[in-house]
This record gives structure tokens, C-alpha cells and sequence, in this order.
């Protein structure tokens, strides 16, 4: 169960709503994200391919409690569930991993760069740690121009990514300004093949929140449930002035570090350990549990899933791949400074 | 009445966040205590909100800068000195100038970089990065020369929608005296003619525009007139303005104060020689600082950058050739 | 027996382990996992102490070289991409590139820097980062085309006392093969003339080398000439070799794959046109990627990189000129 | 009294020898600094002035359980009175700041930025937390090699400098290889004008140490006795395997940022408060109160100081400056790339 470092959970939580709502996207995600590998590995997508495979409740569970158009939402590489339920349509993932000319970059930048500044959702860059000063800026500049509201900001990194001098330096930021932002630590014991014991000495990175004064909430990764009650806890304090919120999940990544790793460094053992559980298959069950869905409910969510992922990669498939004859080659948006530098 | 170049970027700066309410300044000790330069003295108490001290995080501080342009607002950073940029080097070359590229969406971020050496300053305190900045793609660079461009410049800056890396010196700061600010300028990325002359053409920006004409005036003696082009915006390089020299003069020397690897005199050599190769009357010439930090005692640092005379004296090996 | 870019990569490494107990490799994913290129295999289970995991600070990993230099140990230190020492930048150019200078104690550190665009890689795994390095005084930087270069120059890098950035391509990674490991090398610094001609000098170094020599192949049909040659470290610049071609061939095109702006295309063709400009039968030209980040899409990319068939055209109008 | 965060201190400190040494080295930072504070306001220095007024305790304390030749040493800029302790010829301080050209660096840095690598010290670069990795370098170096044995390594930072991601990078990688480093932490109350409130949210500072899963001391810094309690203890729990230690001073910089600033942004009620306190005339009072000096004592401490940073400056100040002409312009050590990269 959650562990709230200084208060408990909220109990308001609706969770027979707010559970099956992100179930049906943690199945979207994962649905999504297998036909994505499949691809792949069929070679026809160029590049690398990361998935969210094992840290899918994880991920929805925090934007379950924002609201698009209002909050700030920053993903990272294994947010597919997340950014689905914060409303990123299908066809727009499909249109980054196949290269379409009307994905949002026009084919410059793919797979997960993708983002829509917006509405809320900035374009992740591949350096890890960057991102989190980015959402500090752009709640500060709400608050600076008086529009800031009670909304949040919301970003995720993993274990390896809070080894990066840029997190020390957002989080720190961000607890000296007293913003609304909330950081989802993945804790999927690997940053690619390194161990957490290669990464950090601290006994859990919840540890972390002290050096910054900030509130911390320990989560089961693995628990769509638990994992919904701390985010909702932590953006109901985010929500109400209590500054930054981190929350740390313990999970396992189901998955190698990108599709072309086959991870075989991760030991048999903790596969097998109650962390190694597939939050898909425990979130399922708890459905029929619960009784919020039957067998056959489950199997429709699943359907509809794989009709719409096949609708929106055919889609994106059947498009025109960038022209780079037409393609505008300026980095430049100023009028006057377009053009101009050209290679010689 | 008369005005600092360091006096105009303030009052520049009062001026952008009087006119803009999206306008805001964020940099270490530059709130109530006015900047390690006084450059940003006395906002603080006409903008409280929007003059802003930040903690010794230039890499975040950068990274807030592209948050806060995503949503609207035109932050200026300042850098306590343009060396301690170096920490945010990522920031700036892979988030704010890669930003509209990426999305679309413009970035217009004013990265204010005290720059150059000053006796004394030592290697950490005297950096010029202008080559650092300008060699990524998504970037402007600008480098003023006058109490007059730091002004007019520093205003275009904020208003253009891209990363700006607003070179200004350190060595200028005080000495620099004009008049009165301008009211009108050129736009940005149109290079000057400083001095204008027939014999050999200097093409430099920044403090070296005053060596440079310092040594043009002492060989008006010798009855040698050399033209001097003030670059201002060091990319994009307004060449143009060089070639239409070039071709008067038919001699060119590109003097900095930069390291000498691949910096803006290596640039504006090769674009002289590739594009305009048969205006040239004698091999082009490059003058940078010597390939070592930039020393600590004032009599290496004199040693160590162009000065007049060792400009002099390159300007007669070109007109010599 | 045939042998990878990459495999010359690891065995150099093997070597350099195997010879001098000082060395040792830092860097992420390198240990038992190999890398994430693989070109650390097999030496952590050879040397299970010298081939180390670092964590995600690239910062600290350059700092953490510098310390273990002045200790006498010669560190290399793998970056698992190029782009990623972006955030390293201030320790590899203040601390590492400076530490000779004001000390008196070399700094023998290899940085090794997987370099270049692949297609799919993108605007943030595909960067060419010499310019940037070259730039600071007090920096070597090597950038080897073939798979003899990779594996004796890296073993020269680690050799050298003094600070090296180790651009290795990994676009040559997987796809250049030589039958054996070299028993002997031309010395760090000197360039190599890959193909002789009479008409045209290409001056390129790694990948864009072997883009030349297909163009030049293909322009051998007409009965072109070409020159091409690798300067294999970009920095020192051998200009000796670069002018001695030229002053054979008359024309110069400078090609590189990284960003426009004053890069090593700038700084050769600003050289060439310094120093050996009575060389020049026509205007010395350049070839870039072009002024953006780089494209994730696999025709963009080839787009956006110089190949084969834009090296042509450029040599065709030099020659044409 | 230290505040040790799990241990209690070393009561093996022998107070009654450490404490009247690590006082003569006060005195003699103190002498030395207003002395070069007055060449300075005399213009006959270039440069930048920072003293270590107010912290000469905290400083020396680091040093004093150090052994110069075996320990690794990392001053800062308000360093001069560890320096001294750490065996520092007064004579090289001199020549840096005078320009000399025997100066270890021949002219080519000044003022703070001197150092002896091959003894131990490295040479301070100006950006703040960018020394830290290097002394866990030195420190893993020596591990590898076999030669740490009990050695440490120590250095400093002030509250400013915490914000940097450097810092967070080096303290992270120092506790993951459990290295014996020891990083002071001189919260003088101020960075630059910025007071701490607009630099870090935690309510003390050795609220990071759990962030890092080390140990963490908080030290009274106006008083020695406490510096050499926590600094000794820590010491001895990171020569004896228990990785890297944090101590935390808390104190005033009692003078500008550096001599050209008068700080009036300093508070009144600050510099009247426990922790406006004078370090050096409480040492002194605690020396006459323990009766390890006598009045006399301590005058003529303090004279053979006077004398000592006469002569040093005296000698320093007539020795040449370096010539630009028969300088070594070169930046590589390397003989094969000298003379190579001459500016064209
Ligand atoms: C600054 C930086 N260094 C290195 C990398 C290369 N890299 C990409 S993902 C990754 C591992 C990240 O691990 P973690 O933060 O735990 O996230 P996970 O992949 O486990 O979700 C590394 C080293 C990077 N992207 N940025
Ligand atoms: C990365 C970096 N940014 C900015 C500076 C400029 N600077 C020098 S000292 C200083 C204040 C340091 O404050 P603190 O760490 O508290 O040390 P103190 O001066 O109080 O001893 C600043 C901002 C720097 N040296 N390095
Ligand atoms: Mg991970
Ligand atoms: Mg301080």
C-alpha cells in the first residue's frame, strides 16, 4: 500500500471509476506498444523502439488525476499509458514510430519524441533529467502571469536518469519556488543494464525528498491501486500548495531497455519476485475481483484495443513519409533569419 | 548626458519589462542586489515579480527559461559570466535552440552572456563563446560593439522568437560612453561599416571592433586607410556587408578574440574565400587570441589577446603581401 | 580474419588494459554488459576492476578522469552517445582541457565519443561534437575513417598525455572491415592521403571519408582525379599534408558531416586560404550537413548529411570553376 | 555541540592539542587575508579578492585531522586557513596573488586558484561543485591501485554551491563506490547577495546526507571546538570504511562576497545573532579561558603572524612577474603537438 511519508491516503478516491478508466489504457498501451515491437522486429521501423512494458500502471496512474488542457504533463520513454490517458490520440504515437510527414515533427524527431507544448505537453529531448526544469519554467511562468491556478505539473524519470545533476537542479528549483510539480520516479531496477546498486546508495529513492524539503510517497509499482492512491494524494497536495511531490514506484521493466536488448542481465530471481508482476495481469484480475468487469468485459476492452491500434497504424502507414526536397530546412522561426544559413 | 554600455543594457532591459508583462529576468543575485555587474540594478524594485534571483543552477535555469517561452512569456537569463554557461551548454544547444524545430513552436529565450577577458579575470572569467553557440544549428548570436547596439540589440533579442546568446563585454562595460540611446538601429544580422577605407578591410565584432579601428587610425598615418566591419550578429554573419568590403578593398583581415580553432574569424575567411574569391587581392588574414586559457596576470592577458598593435602590425603583413 | 571498426575499437581497448595497469575504462553499461555498442566486451570478465559502471553523471565521470590522472592512471571514459557529453562539457573544457596549462601536470584522459548520424538515430544520437572540443585550447582530437585508424589511434589517444576526444563513427561501427589489426601507424596528428588525383582535393575525415572516395570513384569515370585526404585528427590540423595536396591539385573542397557554422570545414578552408592561397586555381569550397538538428527520418537524414552523390556535385563545380 | 546524526563523537580528541594549533593557523589566514584585502583596496592587486573571514574555524577543522602526503585535499575559495594547516608554503599564496612569476601556476591563474596536485591538492577551476568528482577520482585512482589504505579525501563547498548539479553527480558516484570523501559544507548564509532561502528548501542542509545514504554532521562553525569534534569524527568513520561523510558549518561570511562588495544585504540582526560570531576571537577566548595561552601568548602569536605575511608578501612581491615574451604558450603537454596550434 502506498507509503505516505507525512500523511495518509486520501480516502475520497473514487476508485471504481478512476481504476477501470485507467485500465482500459494500460491495455491500449500495451497493445499499442506490442504491435509497435512486432514492427520492429519485422524492420520496419528504423530507430530505436522503448516500451512501457511492466511499468504501464505506473504510468497512467499518474496523469489518472490531471486534467488535460489544464495541467502540465512532461512523458518520458515508457509513458505510452500515460500519455493515452492524457489524451494523446493513437494516431499520433502511430504517426511518430512510422515516420508519417503529418506526424507532429514531420518525421524530424520519432518514437517517443512527441509531445505538444500547447496543450500542456512539452517535447521530451533524449537527455536524461532535462525535462524537469522545463515543467518548473512553465509553472512558474503560470504563475507569473497569474494564470496558474491550481493546476499541477506533472514528469517521470527513472532510477538511472536521478543520477543526472539537471534533476538535483530542477528539484531544487522547483522546492525553492514551491511549484505545483509532481516527479514520478520509476524505480525499474535497471537504468539499461545498470543495477540501482550502481546507481545510488540510498536505501529508497523516496530518500531524496528531504534534501529538498519536499513531500515523498512510496508506491507498488506493480499495483494499479496503490499506484493510483499516491498520485492522487500527491496531486491533491501538489493541488493545494504543498509544493513538490515526488513519488517512487517499485517495479520491474517486462521489457529489455529498448526492443534490441534482450535483457538478459536481469536475474532470474527477481523476475520471479512479487516485483517482477505484470501490473496488466494484477490490474485484470483485480477487475474481475471487484467485479467492476466480467471475463467477457475484459476481452471487449482488449478487441477494442487491438482495433483501434491496427486502425491507427494503418493509418499511419498508408501516409506520405516526409519529402525532403519540400521539407523546410530552417532552424530558425524568426522571418528574417530564414534561409540565410544555408550549408555552403 | 551620457550612458555606459552597461548602462544600456539595463536600461534596455527596464524598457523590455515595461513594455512586455511577458518579459521577465531570472539570474543569480540579479533581484534587489542589481547583478554581479549592476546590469540589472534597480529592477527588482520597479518588477519585483519578474526580476528574479535563481539558485547556482544554470542548467535549470535554462531549462525554466524554454518552460516558461513554452508558455508564453520571453525570459532573459543572465549568466553570472558567459564561462559559467558552460554548465548549461546542453540545455541551451539540445533544448531551447533545438525547440522550434522540433515542435514548431518558437523559443524566444535571451541568454545574456557577460563575456571577454578583463585583466586580471583569469581563465574562468574571461571566455569568449560565441563559436560554441553559433556552430549549433537553431541559434542567434549576437555581439555588440557599442553602447548603441548593446541598447538596440538587446531589445531585438527579446523580440525575436529564437534562442538569442547575447554576447556582451565585460571590457566594454564601463569605458564604453555614448551620448544618448538610440531611437532607431539597423536590424538585426546587418553587419556596419565602423570605418570605412580602401586598402584592406578588418572584419571583427565585439571589444575588438575598438582595437581594430585603434590600429586603423594609427596607420591613417602612414596614409593607409582601413575599413572596419562591426559583424553585431555573429550568425547569422551578414555577408553581404563583408563581401561588398572585400571588394573595395580586395584585403581581408578577421580579427577575434575567441580561441583560434574553427571560431567566427575561421568562419568568415572561408565563407571570404568561397564566396567571394576573386575579390581578393592577397591571402586573407585571421587574428584570434593564443590557443591557451586565457592567462590570469594582465601582462600575459595582453599578451594572450589582439591588441591595436599586434592588429597593426597584421594589417601591414596583409597590405605588405 | 576480418576485423570491425567496432572489434578495433574493443581489441585497442584490450590492448591498452592488458599493457599498462594505469589504465582503466569508466563509462555506462560498459561492465559486464559490454557497452551499449558492444565495445567493451569481454574486458570486464578480463579485468573485472578496471572496466567500470559508472552511473548516469556525466559530469562527475569527466571529473572523476581528471582525478584519477593526476594519480597517474590514463582513464578512458566511454560516452554512451557523443550528444550525451553535452553535459560533460564544462569539465571536459575547463577542468580536463585547462589542467596542463595551469598546473604543469598533463591530463591524460580518452574520452571516447560515438559519433555521427545512422538513420532513425536522430537529433540527439547521431551529433558530431568535434568542433565544439576543438575549439578550447588545450585539446586533442581524433577522428579515425578506417578500422586501422580506430584501433591505432585509440591506443595513441590513451598514450598521449594529454586530453583526447576519441570521435569514433558509428556508422562505421558494424559495416567497415579490414582483414588484420595494423602493425604500424603514421603518427597521432598526420593526415593520410586515402587516394591520390591530380584534378580536385577533398580534405574529410572520418565517415565523410569514405562518401569522398566513392565520389571520387564515380567521378573517375570522366576522368577526374581526385585527391582525397583524411585528416584523421581534426585537431592539431596536419596543414603540412592538406597544403602539399593542394599545392598538387589546385582545388579544395572541405567536407565534414557536422553543423555548418565554423566547423573543421571552416578552420581547413580558412587555413588553406591563409596559408597556401597562391595554391588556389579557383574558389575553395565547403560541404556540411545542413543548418538543423538532425532528422529522425531516414530520407531527411540522407538529406541532411552530405553522401556520395552531393560530394560529386560539389567536386563537379569546383572543378568546373 | 556536533549534532552527530548516528554515531557520538571521538572523545579520543585531544582538544587540548588540536585546538590551540588549529588556532595559530587562524591567526595567521586572518593576518594574511586583511592583508591582502588592504593590497587590494590599495589597487595593487588585479583580480578578484575572497577571504574566508568568519570561517577560518570551519576551515582549519577540515584540515586538522588530515595528513598532508597521504590525505587528498580540495580547497575552495575561503580556504586560506585550511590551506595553511594542509602544510601550504604562506609564500605561494603570496606569489599567486602578487602574480609572481614563480607562482605555481607562473602567472597564469591567481588568487585562490593554486593547488599542488602532485601533493594532494588539486587545483581549484571557478565552477562551483566541478572539484568534487575530481577528488573521488583521485580517491577511486588510489583504491584501483592499491594505495588508499586509510587515506581520505576532503573538500568544501559553500551553501550556493549545493544547487549545482555537479555536486549532486559527485556525492552520488562518491557514495555508490563508498569512497572516503569528506565534503564540507560551509552554509555562511549567503552566495554572493542570494540568501539561502532563495537556495535550497530543506531545513538544514545535512538533510542531503540521506538523500546519498551517507552520514551527515551538523557543526556549530563559529566555534572550533565543535569543527574539530565533527571533522574528526567524520574523519575517522570515512578513514575507517564508512564512506563518504558530510559535515554541515553554520556560520556568517563576515566580510562581501569578495572585497569589492560591501554586503549590505547582510541583515543587522544576522550580524548581531550567535551566528555573527567571530570564530577567531572565540577561539582565542576559549584559548585564555582553557588556559592553553596566556594573553601574551596569543600577542605574540599573533606578531609572529604579522611577520610571517610581511615577509611572504615582501619576498613575493618583489620577484618578477611573469614575461609574456620567454612565456611557454602552450596548452599540450604533448612534445609532438607543441608549437602546432599557434593562433594563425
Ligand atoms: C544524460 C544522458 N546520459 C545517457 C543517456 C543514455 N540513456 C538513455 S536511457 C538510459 C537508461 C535510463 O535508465 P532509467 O533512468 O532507469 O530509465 P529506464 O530506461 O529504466 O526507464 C541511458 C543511460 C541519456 N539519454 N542521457
Ligand atoms: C557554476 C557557477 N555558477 C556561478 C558562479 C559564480 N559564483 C562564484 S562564487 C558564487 C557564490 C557562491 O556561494 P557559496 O557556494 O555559498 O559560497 P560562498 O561564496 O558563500 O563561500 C557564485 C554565484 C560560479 N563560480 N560557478
Ligand atoms: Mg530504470
Ligand atoms: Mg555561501
Amino acid at each position: 500500500m502506498a507509503d505516505l511519508a507525512t500523511q495518509t491516503v486520501d480516502s475520497d478516491l473514487n476508485l471504481s471509476h478512476a481504476f477501470p478508466e485507467a485500465f482500459r489504457w494500460m491495455v491500449l498501451a500495451r497493445t499499442f506498444e506490442d504491435k509497435i515491437a512486432s514492427i520492429y522486429r519485422s524492420g520496419k521501423i528504423v530507430g530505436g523502439v522503448y516500451v512501457g512494458r511492466g511499468q504501464e500502471a505506473f504510468s497512467v496512474a499518474l496523469t489518472s488525476p490531471l486534467r488535460p488542457g489544464h495541467d502540465v504533463y512532461s512523458p518520458l520513454i515508457r509513458d505510452m499509458a500515460g500519455r493515452a490517458a492524457f489524451g494523446e490520440p493513437l494516431l499520433e504515437a502511430a504517426r511518430s514510430y512510422m515516420g508519417s510527414a503529418l506526424s507532429a515533427s514531420i518525421g524530424r524527431d520519432g518514437n517517443v519524441h512527441r509531445g505538444n507544448p500547447k496543450e500542456g505537453i512539452p517535447t521530451m529531448i533524449s537527455h536524461l533529467g532535462a525535462m524537469i526544469s522545463v515543467v518548473a519554467g512553465m509553472l512558474l511562468a503560470r504563475r507569473l502571469k497569474g494564470t496558474l491556478g491550481d493546476a499541477v505539473g506533472a514528469t517521470c524519470i527513472g532510477d538511472g536518469a536521478t543520477s543526472t545533476g539537471a534533476v538535483h537542479e530542477a528539484l531544487n528549483m522547483a522546492s525553492v519556488e514551491k511549484l505545483p510539480l509532481i516527479l514520478a520516479i520509476a524505480n525499474n531496477q535497471f537504468a539499461y543494464s545498470t543495477p540501482t546498486s550502481s546507481q545510488f546508495a540510498c536505501a529508497d529513492l523516496v530518500d531524496r525528498a528531504s534534501a529538498y524539503g519536499i513531500e515523498g510517497i512510496s508506491v507498488d509499482g506493480t499495483d494499479l491501486a496503490d499506484c493510483l492512491r499516491g498520485f492522487a494524494e500527491a496531486t491533491r497536495r501538489a493541488r493545494s500548495g504543498g509544493g513538490p511531490q515526488i513519488v517512487v514506484g517499485k517495479l520491474l521493466r517486462l521489457a529489455g531497455h529498448g526492443e534490441h536488448d534482450d535483457a538478459t542481465y536481469v536475474p532470474e530471481t527477481m523476475r520471479c519476485s512479487e516485483i517482477g508482476q505484470d501490473c496488466l495481469l494484477k490490474a485484470r484480475q483485480h477487475m474481475l475481483t471487484e467485479g467492476w468487469a466480467s471475463e467477457a468485459d475484459c476481452a471487449d476492452i482488449e478487441k477494442q484495443a487491438t482495433l483501434a491500434v491496427e486502425k491507427a497504424i494503418a493509418t499511419a502507414g498508408s501516409e506520405e513519409t516526409p519529402d525532403p526536397y519540400a521539407h523546410d530546412w530552417n532552424a530558425l522561426s524568426s522571418e528574417a533569419f530564414r534561409n540565410q544559413e544555408d550549408a555552403p | 548626458m551620457s550612458i555606459t554600455y552597461l548602462e544600456a543594457i539595463r536600461e534596455a532591459q527596464s524598457k523590455a519589462l515595461a513594455d512586455d508583462p511577458n518579459v521577465f529576468i531570472y539570474g543569480q543575485d540579479i533581484g534587489a542586489f542589481g547583478g554581479a555587474f549592476k546590469a540589472t540594478k534597480g529592477l527588482y524594485e520597479k518588477f519585483p515579480d519578474r526580476v528574479r534571483d535563481a539558485p547556482i543552477s544554470e542548467d535549470a535555469m535554462i531549462g525554466a527559461a524554454v518552460g516558461a517561452a513554452i508558455e508564453g512569456m520571453r525570459p532573459i537569463i543572465e549568466m553570472q559570466f558567459a564561462d559559467f554557461s558552460s554548465v548549461a551548454f546542453n540545455q541551451i544547444v539540445n533544448q531551447a535552440a533545438t525547440h522550434y524545430w522540433r515542435t514548431g513552436i518558437p523559443c524566444p529565450i535571451t541568454v545574456r552572456l557577460p563575456s571577454g577577458g578583463t585583466p586580471g579575470s583569469g581563465p574562468f572569467h574571461s571566455q569568449c563563446m560565441e563559436t560554441i553557440y553559433a556552430h549549433y544549428p537553431g541559434t542567434v548570436v549576437m555581439t555588440p560593439a557599442t553602447v548603441e547596439d548593446a541598447y538596440s540589440m538587446l531589445l531585438d533579442a527579446v523580440a525575436i522568437d529564437d534562442p538569442v546568446l547575447f554576447c556582451e563585454h565585460k571590457f566594454l562595460y564601463y569605458h564604453l560612453k555614448a551620448d544618448a540611446l538610440p531611437k532607431r538601429a539597423l536590424p538585426p544580422g546587418r553587419a556596419r561599416i565602423a570605418r570605412s577605407g580602401r586598402h584592406a578591410t578588418v572584419v571583427t565584432y565585439s571589444a575588438m571592433v575598438h582595437e581594430a579601428l585603434r590600429a586603423a587610425e594609427s596607420l591613417q598615418a602612414d596614409g593607409y586607410e582601413i575599413e572596419v566591419v562591426d559583424l553585431r550578429c555573429v550568425k547569422p554573419l551578414d555577408m553581404d556587408t563583408v563581401l561588398g568590403s572585400v571588394a573595395r578593398t580586395g584585403r581581408v583581415l578577421a580579427l577575434g578574440e575567441a580561441f583560434p580553432w574553427g571560431g567566427v574569424t575561421a568562419e568568415v575567411i572561408s565563407r571570404v574565400a568561397s564566396e567571394g574569391f576573386h575579390l581578393l587581392d592577397a591571402a586573407p588574414a585571421r587574428l584570434n587570441a593564443r590557443d591557451t586559457p586565457i592567462p590570469y596576470h594582465p601582462d600575459l592577458w595582453r599578451f594572450h589577446r589582439p591588441t591595436a598593435s599586434s592588429v597593426e602590425s597584421a594589417i601591414r603583413n596583409l597590405i605588405r603581401d
